[in-house]
């Protein structure tokens, strides 16, 4: 390459920091670097001052500090002796609980109701508008209040199944609905309980794998094994043989009330219960929306393609429009599931010990390090988010690959 | 026809079929529901089920309805009167009608104030909304709008909003004098003018000049904070929205990825850590001495929150714009900032605009959190001091029916609107 | 430097609870009054000469301290614990105590409890955000019982989950209690347990490192206290102004020395801070005392003369 | 547009037996109050290739969907290789897998390959294992001519290979009459030519065919009746020759004007 | 396609003058990796019309986008007008200014009028008055024959009329060269004459012209320089009439027998 014909190299002159498209790019970006980093000692130079002026400082010691305070329902072990992190972590993880539990939740509804909306009976898919709209409508706030209002004011407490002639009673002498919660029983393995959850587990496998097999069967050999019945009968029948052979090794513990309230079994707290069912069905107003289009994306033709090459219409559901609709349905579902963990945090209105229960709420009033525990609240809850979208992105890809 | 075996004949009819009445099974009420609720055997028991709940439904609340009871100065006055039977107590409602819609601090006599706003935001809306309807001449009062409602609600001299007003006449002067030379020396000497004229005039003291009686803004509340936060923010977010938009799809890197750790950020946390920080953080951030007061560190909050939002939806909207409206816009010599204001934002912004309107409802409808921080919004009248209050202590259906009610009546309003829109514009394109 | 910016200011920022009837609430017009407001009024009256010039923040458990330390309020009159963290550890001042509780716990008659030991199982409300918590985890402790603990935000809604059985028991400041009682329907069929599990001398807070101001709100607290000991009331005290024979009172009253000149106001501040909703005795049966629905008897908030704790120290 | 069919003389084995394959007998249709298919009387025999023509709205495609149930009819009969069309399962199921039917818009299934597409139906409706369906299936591509693209995804095909697909798609079921319905008119003009070729190849064959096209130089070439339609009614029908050349209704007359006049 | 423009002589104006008005030398671009332009070298002379064929990917536009810097170039020289290409964001400024760019997509405005779309740079880059800015974008409508269509949106014109709206719009910064890539591919068949009408006519008045387009008897009527490129490089340069009868690198009579044959 001849250098002759390349444009002279010019020596460097201060006005082509702006006006060479070489160097202005970097002229922006180290105004916009200053321009933030001014911005962050502005602010940091005003936290140093209000700090010191009032006599404060930044620490995370007091995570390790006992927390002095009980939790009503916590998934680890914990007392009012554990430290603030543990019961952070217990927090974090009541979060999680009832995120995971209003999102199976919300996504049974959501596609229940979109599809429903989607039904040729005209009355239920207007009760469906009805629904949709009525809960889109609203903030999720008042939704959670509503609902905790009709457990706590309209439930009977569980005085009211005291006494020989009970203003309520026991639903087949198992469960309880009370306005501080469900109780419900819980089962106790024995030993050779465990076997028979562990049958029951492999049974399951054993349905899928079952299930697989008749696919196969089909593309192999052309025969069609019936699925329904022998699922439900792969699923159900090892386990009870086994309940049954081992002497039924699982007992029931039936909630009892005690002094002031029921006992044993498994308790649904009350504000675990409103705030699962106001985020399921507020967020599953907008999942049916969301299944609603996601079905009506595909075309009209296909179903009429698959119903004239002979097709039943559950098969056309199941070959033709499912898979083409979820494409459309799962990108936005997931944001979905990430703003049910986001409003989530709103348990505080409820009084469910989440995250923002217990970093956020009684932690912070009880040491006061106001900073240092709502950045970390923050932080918890952008790691959720973040692996949520990561899970998203992972999947959107997936599907892409198959697409072309 | 029949008659037409041979099949190598032709044939043509004379006279033509007239149409037909359907038969009765095809017509009328009967085939309607036949067709629309019992047309399987399965769908007749869906009916069936639906048709139940909605008997039990109505059944619940029509009595309520009916029987509820407008005027009584406490609940327990309430139930004296129904004597055990089903109803409502909306007396709560006309009881505490305005603190409901206006909070409890702010002063009554001055309600036709915020009111008077509230009317005049459909005016200044108006011509936004339904900008093909009315006149373009109207957005001058648009303009106006923000400063005029700053002085109907807050109060005060009018010299201040006007000042603030003429400060943005004085930078918008300014912006276009020297717009068509350089974007930088226009949009900076414009902020420069303003930032002058606002200076300079603080040192007039405008107390008593045709001054309304001023208002704290710690004494907004009811519905009326919650229409002030959703408008404020989602006005403020708007732009910020834009800036932070372009520079997502800027291709400097270190622009880029500030604002795409601002935005993710501020899309990862719940809206109600932002609170917390507004409410228990940020003062720690500003300066000593300043007092900012909490409404305003709520609306800082809701801005930030509420413009990464809008920054991913005009994202979308730059994104849908083909490459093709830059290269010519390059190719015509315009320079970036022209290009992005006379020929990419105008339409980047047109798509954007459903997307901002459903932002703009989430948004309106996560305005009752601040009832969580203790501001006493509409919800957190309803918590607080109402329910607190000895005589109604205990009506939660028709406080929270109504609120619900109040919302959503908004809310649908607008999410119609937004679809009628997106209609509009698909028609639009062609 | 918190004197001359509220001066200056003219209004004087006073942190307050979001609601609890009989210390501080909103009434239908939105006018704040109660216990505590009263206290915030008198140092309002002392420093401004205005017992209106103030505006009440509404403030929760977690934004209390915050708002303090920001500056956002000059002080804090809401029932808050005097404790040494927050004393020592939070950078906080308090400045005396206005009321000395306890934390008790308040069950349904129904339930034919009589004594907290008998609480085995139960659950309860507490309102979050008050050392409320730590109590009741270490009493439970201490006892070896279980029990549930139902945290809840505020008053109002602790009120009404009580009410509704969601919890058997409510636990919080005796006085909270009485208080919340008070607004209850049928107050009697409610027991407040004799059990108090804890020492809760709550008080008005101020900033730490700022004495002048810490020393108007101390001696307008107690200026109140002393003028209920020496019988000055909001009746008589324009009498007493005159002049009087105790050279306690006329120093107080400003008629005599320059106590006021010392703490940076006039003659007349202690004269405003008691004119304005009287003397302690007055505060307390006006909002809180027998009289009223709250009931609250004086108990260890009697002056010293009369067996209780209130003790105000010299005026000299 | 009417001259890109191939213009031959008609195919020698093209034979028509005296065996009834389509009988409609009076069939009435309407959508609502909307009388869209006014006594229809209709013999196919088997081996015929009929084309339907007519203005647009006149009731053609809902005519052919009414031939395999994809639309109800509310009077009248219809038989289809011996079996009544009537809202019995079971009947419309056989009807169905006796005819094939294919789109304006191909209503390809853009989530499997071409090969799945073809193939699907054949498992999941005959039962027929899968080797055996992919021969099947890779024998009809080969005959239209696409073999080598089945394994690609029908948004990465063109046109005119979508829509022979679809074609082979039906032919993967072995049906014994095949309904086209304006099989060409969302094709551009290059590949209307390769979609006609395929059409016409199978009429060679004997397929019993129903077609409503706009192509009248295939209709020409391949048909052994043209029907007229308008408002709901067959107005005329008659040979192609004697169809286009000597039409007997105005409304024919003025219909063949202006497509045939551009 | 290759005989819809008009077959004429060439207009006798057309002249060529000496001055240069676009230099190229040693010009090398990659995009990443990928050696997209090599050594280019090519000298416009001021009133030149320059056709540029070439098969699809072998860096026909990329050339011409990095004439008027859409495209930055990373070795070589390219000098329009007097002015050298550099990174100064003046200079590209200026040269943008000299030339006007016509795309193969319009590009219109679709939220501006055609008269706005016409009028914006005029009055933001060049500063000219509005009304000043009407005026002349009337007369150069009127030149493409659409006056008429001033106060309508884009969308409401048909492609043709666009096209000939962005030459209007082009003309209206008032360049010395105009460059066009593929302006009438995206036409249908019936609008290409009209387009290339208004360019034989720009061409006639002497416009300095760099045409990428497969329109050869566009470039047999009016061009005086055929360039053929191949893979990045410009593999033979001729006049028109010699480049079509008598090509010389077996690239181009390839290409030449695939463009001209069908
Ligand atoms: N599902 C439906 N509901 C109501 N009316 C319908 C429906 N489908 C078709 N129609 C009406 O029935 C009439 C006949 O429709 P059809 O599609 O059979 O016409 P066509 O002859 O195929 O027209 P084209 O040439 O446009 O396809 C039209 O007027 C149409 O509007
Ligand atoms: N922005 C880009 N990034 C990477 N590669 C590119 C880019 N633009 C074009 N290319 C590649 O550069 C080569 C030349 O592209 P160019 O558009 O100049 O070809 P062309 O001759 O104009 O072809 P056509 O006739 O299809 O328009 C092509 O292989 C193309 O894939
Ligand atoms: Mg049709
Ligand atoms: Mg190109």
């Amino acid at each position: 390459m001849t250098t002759l014909s390349d444009p002279p190299r010019e020596s460097f002159r201060l006005s082509m920091l702006v006006n060479d498209t070489r160097y202005r790019s970097y002229t922006f970006q180290f105004i916009a670097l200053v321009c933030v980093a001014a911005l962050f000692a502005y602010l940091g130079s005003n936290l140093v001052a209000n700090l010191r002026a009032a006599g404060l400082n930044i620490s995370y010691d007091f995570l390790g500090d006992p927390s002095g305070y009980d939790i009503n329902q916590t998934l680890i072990d914990y007392t009012s002796q554990s430290s603030h992190l543990r019961a952070s972590i217990a927090g974090l993880l009541n979060t999680l609980l009832v995120s995971i539990l209003a999102c199976i939740t919300a996504t049974i509804i959501g596609v229940a109701a979109g599809v429903l909306r989607l039904s040729n009976n005209w009355l239920v898919s207007k009760l469906m508008a009805v629904y949709v709209e009525m809960f889109r409508n609203v903030p999720v706030l008042i939704w959670i209040i509503i609902i905790f209002t009709i457990m706590t004011a309209v439930a009977p407490a569980p005085s009211a199944f005291r006494g020989d002639d009970p203003d309520a009673s026991m639903l087949f002498g198992m469960f309880a609905f009370t306005n501080r919660g469900v109780y419900i029983p819980k089962p106790l393995f024995e030993p050779l309980g465990w076997v028979v959850l562990g049958v029951f587990l492999i049974s399951i496998v054993g349905a899928i794998l079952y299930r697989r097999y008749a696919t196969k069967v089909l593309y192999d050999e052309g025969r069609l094994l019936p699925t329904t019945w022998p699922t439900v009968a792969i699923v159900l029948v090892p386990a009870i043989l086994a309940y049954f052979i081992l002497g039924r090794p699982i007992a029931l513990e039936i909630p009892e009330l005690g002094g002031f309230n029921f006992s044993g079994g498994i308790t649904l707290l009350g504000s675990l219960i409103a705030l699962w069912f106001a985020l399921a069905i507020y967020t599953g107003a907008f999942i049916a929306e969301n299944v609603r289009a996601g079905i009506q994306s595909v075309s009209r033709g296909q179903t009429e393609a698959a119903a004239a090459l002979g097709l039943r219409p559950r098969r056309i559901m199941n070959l033709v429009v499912l898979p083409q609709a979820l494409r459309v349905i799962v990108p936005p579902l997931i944001s979905h599931y990430l703003n049910i963990t986001k409003n989530s945090s709103l348990a505080i209105a409820v009084g469910y010990m989440d995250l923002t229960g217990t970093l956020g709420g009684i932690t912070l009033n009880q040491t006061g390090r106001a900073i240092e525990t709502i950045l970390l609240l923050m932080l918890f809850y952008l790691l959720i988010s973040l692996s949520i979208s990561a899970i998203m992105n992972v999947y959107n890809n997936a599907v892409r690959l198959k697409e072309r | 026809m029949s008659d037409m075996h041979e099949h190598s004949v032709g044939w043509s009819r004379d006279t033509l079929i007239d149409e037909q009445p359907a038969p009765a099974a095809e017509r009328g009420v009967v085939r309607w529901m036949r067709a629309n609720l019992f047309s399987t055997i399965p769908n007749a028991l869906l009916t069936l089920v639906a048709l139940w709940c909605l008997y039990q439904l109505i059944a619940g609340v029509l009595p309520w309805l009916a029987n509820g009871i407008w005027d009584a100065p406490s609940l327990s006055a309430c139930r004296e009167i129904l004597q055990g039977a089903t109803g409502g107590c909306f007396a709560v409602l006309t009881e505490r009608w305005n603190q409901l819609l206006f909070g409890f601090q702010y002063p009554s006599e001055l309600y036709w104030r915020p009111a008077t706003a509230f009317i005049l935001l459909f005016v200044a809306l108006a011509p936004v909304l339904f900008y093909k309807v009315f006149p373009r001449s109207m957005l001058i009062f648009t303009a106006i709008y923000p400063f005029l409602a700053y002085w109907l609600i807050w109060g005060g001299s009018i010299l201040t909003p006007v000042c603030a007003a003429l400060g943005f006449v004085a930078g918008y002067l300014v912006y276009s004098r020297f717009i068509t030379q350089s974007f930088a020396i226009g949009f900076f000497g414009g902020i420069a003018a303003a930032l002058v004229f606002w200076w300079l005039t603080g040192f007039f003291n405008f107390t008593g000049i045709l001054a309304l009686e001023p208002v704290d803004s710690r004494n907004m509340g009811g519905f009326m904070l919650n229409l002030i936060l959703g408008t404020v923010c989602v006005s403020l977010s708007i732009p910020i929205g834009i800036a932070l938009a372009l520079g997502r799809q800027s291709n400097m890197p270190i622009i880029k990825w500030i604002c795409v750790i601002f935005i993710e950020f501020v899309r990862g946390v719940p809206l109600i850590t932002l609170l917390f920080v507004a409410n228990v953080v940020l003062a720690y951030f500003l300066p000593p001495g300043s007092n900012f007061d909490l409404i305003l560190r709520v609306i800082i909050m809701i801005t930030m929150f509420a413009s990464a939002y809008i920054a991913e939806v005009i994202r979308g909207g730059l994104a849908a714009l083909p490459k093709g409206q830059y290269e010519a816009a390059d190719s015509l010599g315009l320079d970036y900032p022209q290009a992005i204001r006379l020929v990419i934002l105008p339409q980047a912004l047109k798509i954007s605009i459903p997307g901002i309107v459903n932002v703009a409802v989430g948004l309106f409808k996560d305005t009752t959190l601040v009832s969580i921080i203790s501001m006493f919004d509409l919800v957190g009248m309803i918590r607080g001091p109402i329910l607190a209050s000895t005589e109604w202590n205990g009506v939660y259906w028709e406080l929270l029916s109504f609120a619900a009610l109040l919302f959503f009546v908004t809310c649908y309003g607008i999410s119609q609107y937004s679809q009628w829109l997106e209609r509009q514009l698909n028609t639009d394109r062609r | 430097q918190t004197l001359s910016d509220v001066q200056d200011r003219g209004t004087l920022n006073c942190g307050v609870t979001t609601g609890l009837v009989g210390f501080a609430a909103p009434d239908a017009d939105g006018e704040w009054s109660g216990f505590d407001v009263a206290v915030c009024r008198a140092v309002a009256a002392a420093v401004l000469e205005d017992q209106n010039a103030i505006e009440f923040v509404p403030t929760t458990g977690k934004t209390r301290f915050t708002a303090l330390a920001s500056g956002e309020i000059d002080m804090l009159a809401r029932n808050t614990t005097w404790t040494f963290s927050r004393d020592v550890d939070l950078k906080f001042e308090f400045t005396g105590i206005n009321y000395y509780d306890g934390q008790g716990f308040m069950i349904p008659k129904s339930l034919g409890v009589s004594s907290a030991r008998e609480l085995a199982g139960a659950t309860v409300c507490i309102q979050t955000g008050t050392t409320t918590e730590l109590n009741l985890a270490d009493y439970f402790r201490r006892n070896n019982m279980d029990y549930e603990p139902v945290p809840i935000e505020t008053n109002a809604e602790a009120q009404q989950q009580y009410l509704a059985g969601a919890c058997d028991v409510y636990t919080t400041d005796a006085s909270g209690l009485a208080a919340t009682r008070a607004a209850f329907e049928t107050p009697s069929d409610h027991v407040i347990l004799p059990e108090i599990i804890s020492k809760e001398p709550l008080g008005p807070l101020v900033r730490h490192g700022d004495n002048d101001w810490g020393d108007v709100v101390r001696w307008t607290l107690n200026a109140l206290i002393a003028a209920e000991e020496y019988g000055i009331t909001s009746a008589n005290i324009d009498e007493l102004k005159a002049g009087t024979e105790s050279p306690e009172i006329n120093r107080i009253l400003g008629t005599e020395g320059n106590l006021g000149e010392m703490l940076g106001l006039d003659a007349e501040w202690a004269y405003r801070a008691i004119k304005a909703n009287g003397n302690y005795g007055e505060i307390f049966a006006k909002n809180i005392g027998e009289s009223t629905p709250i009931g609250l008897s004086r108990g260890l908030n009697a002056q010293w003369t009369d067996g209780g704790l209130l003790y105000a120290p010299p005026f000299r | 547009m009417a001259d890109t069919a191939v213009e031959t003389s008609k195919p020698a084995q093209m034979q028509v037996s005296d065996e009834v394959a389509i009988q409609i007998s009076n069939m009435n249709k309407w959508f609502g109050t909307f009388h869209v298919l006014r006594d229809i009387d209709l013999t196919v025999y088997r081996g015929e290739r009929i084309v339907i023509a007519g203005p647009s709205g006149s009731g053609k495609s809902t005519l052919i969907r009414c031939i395999n149930a994809l639309e109800e009819h509310q009077r009248g009969r219809i038989e289809v290789d011996g079996t009544v069309l009537s809202s019995d399962i079971k009947n419309i199921d056989t009807i169905r897998s006796e005819v094939g039917m294919v789109f304006q818009h191909f209503n390809l299934f853009p989530h499997l390959t071409i090969l799945e597409n073809c193939t699907l139906a054949p498992i999941w409706v005959r039962k027929i294992p899968k080797h055996e369906a992919d021969k099947t299936a890779m024998h009809f591509l080969e005959k239209v001519k696409i073999p080598e693209q089945a394994d690609k995804y029908p948004g990465q095909l063109s046109g005119g290979q979508q829509q022979r697909v679809a074609i082979a798609r039906s032919l993967c079921m072995r049906p014994r009459i095949m309904l086209f319905d304006e099989p060409t008119s969302a094709l551009d003009p290059e590949m209307i030519k390769e979609v006609l070729d395929t059409m016409v190849e199978l009429a060679e064959e004997g397929m019993t065919m129903i077609c409503v096209t706009h192509e009248m130089g295939f209709a020409r070439q391949v048909a052994n009746r043209v029907i007229f339609m308008d408002q709901g009614q067959i107005v005329e029908q008659n040979e192609p020759e004697e169809f286009f050349n000597n039409p007997q209704n105005p409304r024919t007359k003025l219909f063949l004007s202006q497509i045939l006049g551009h």
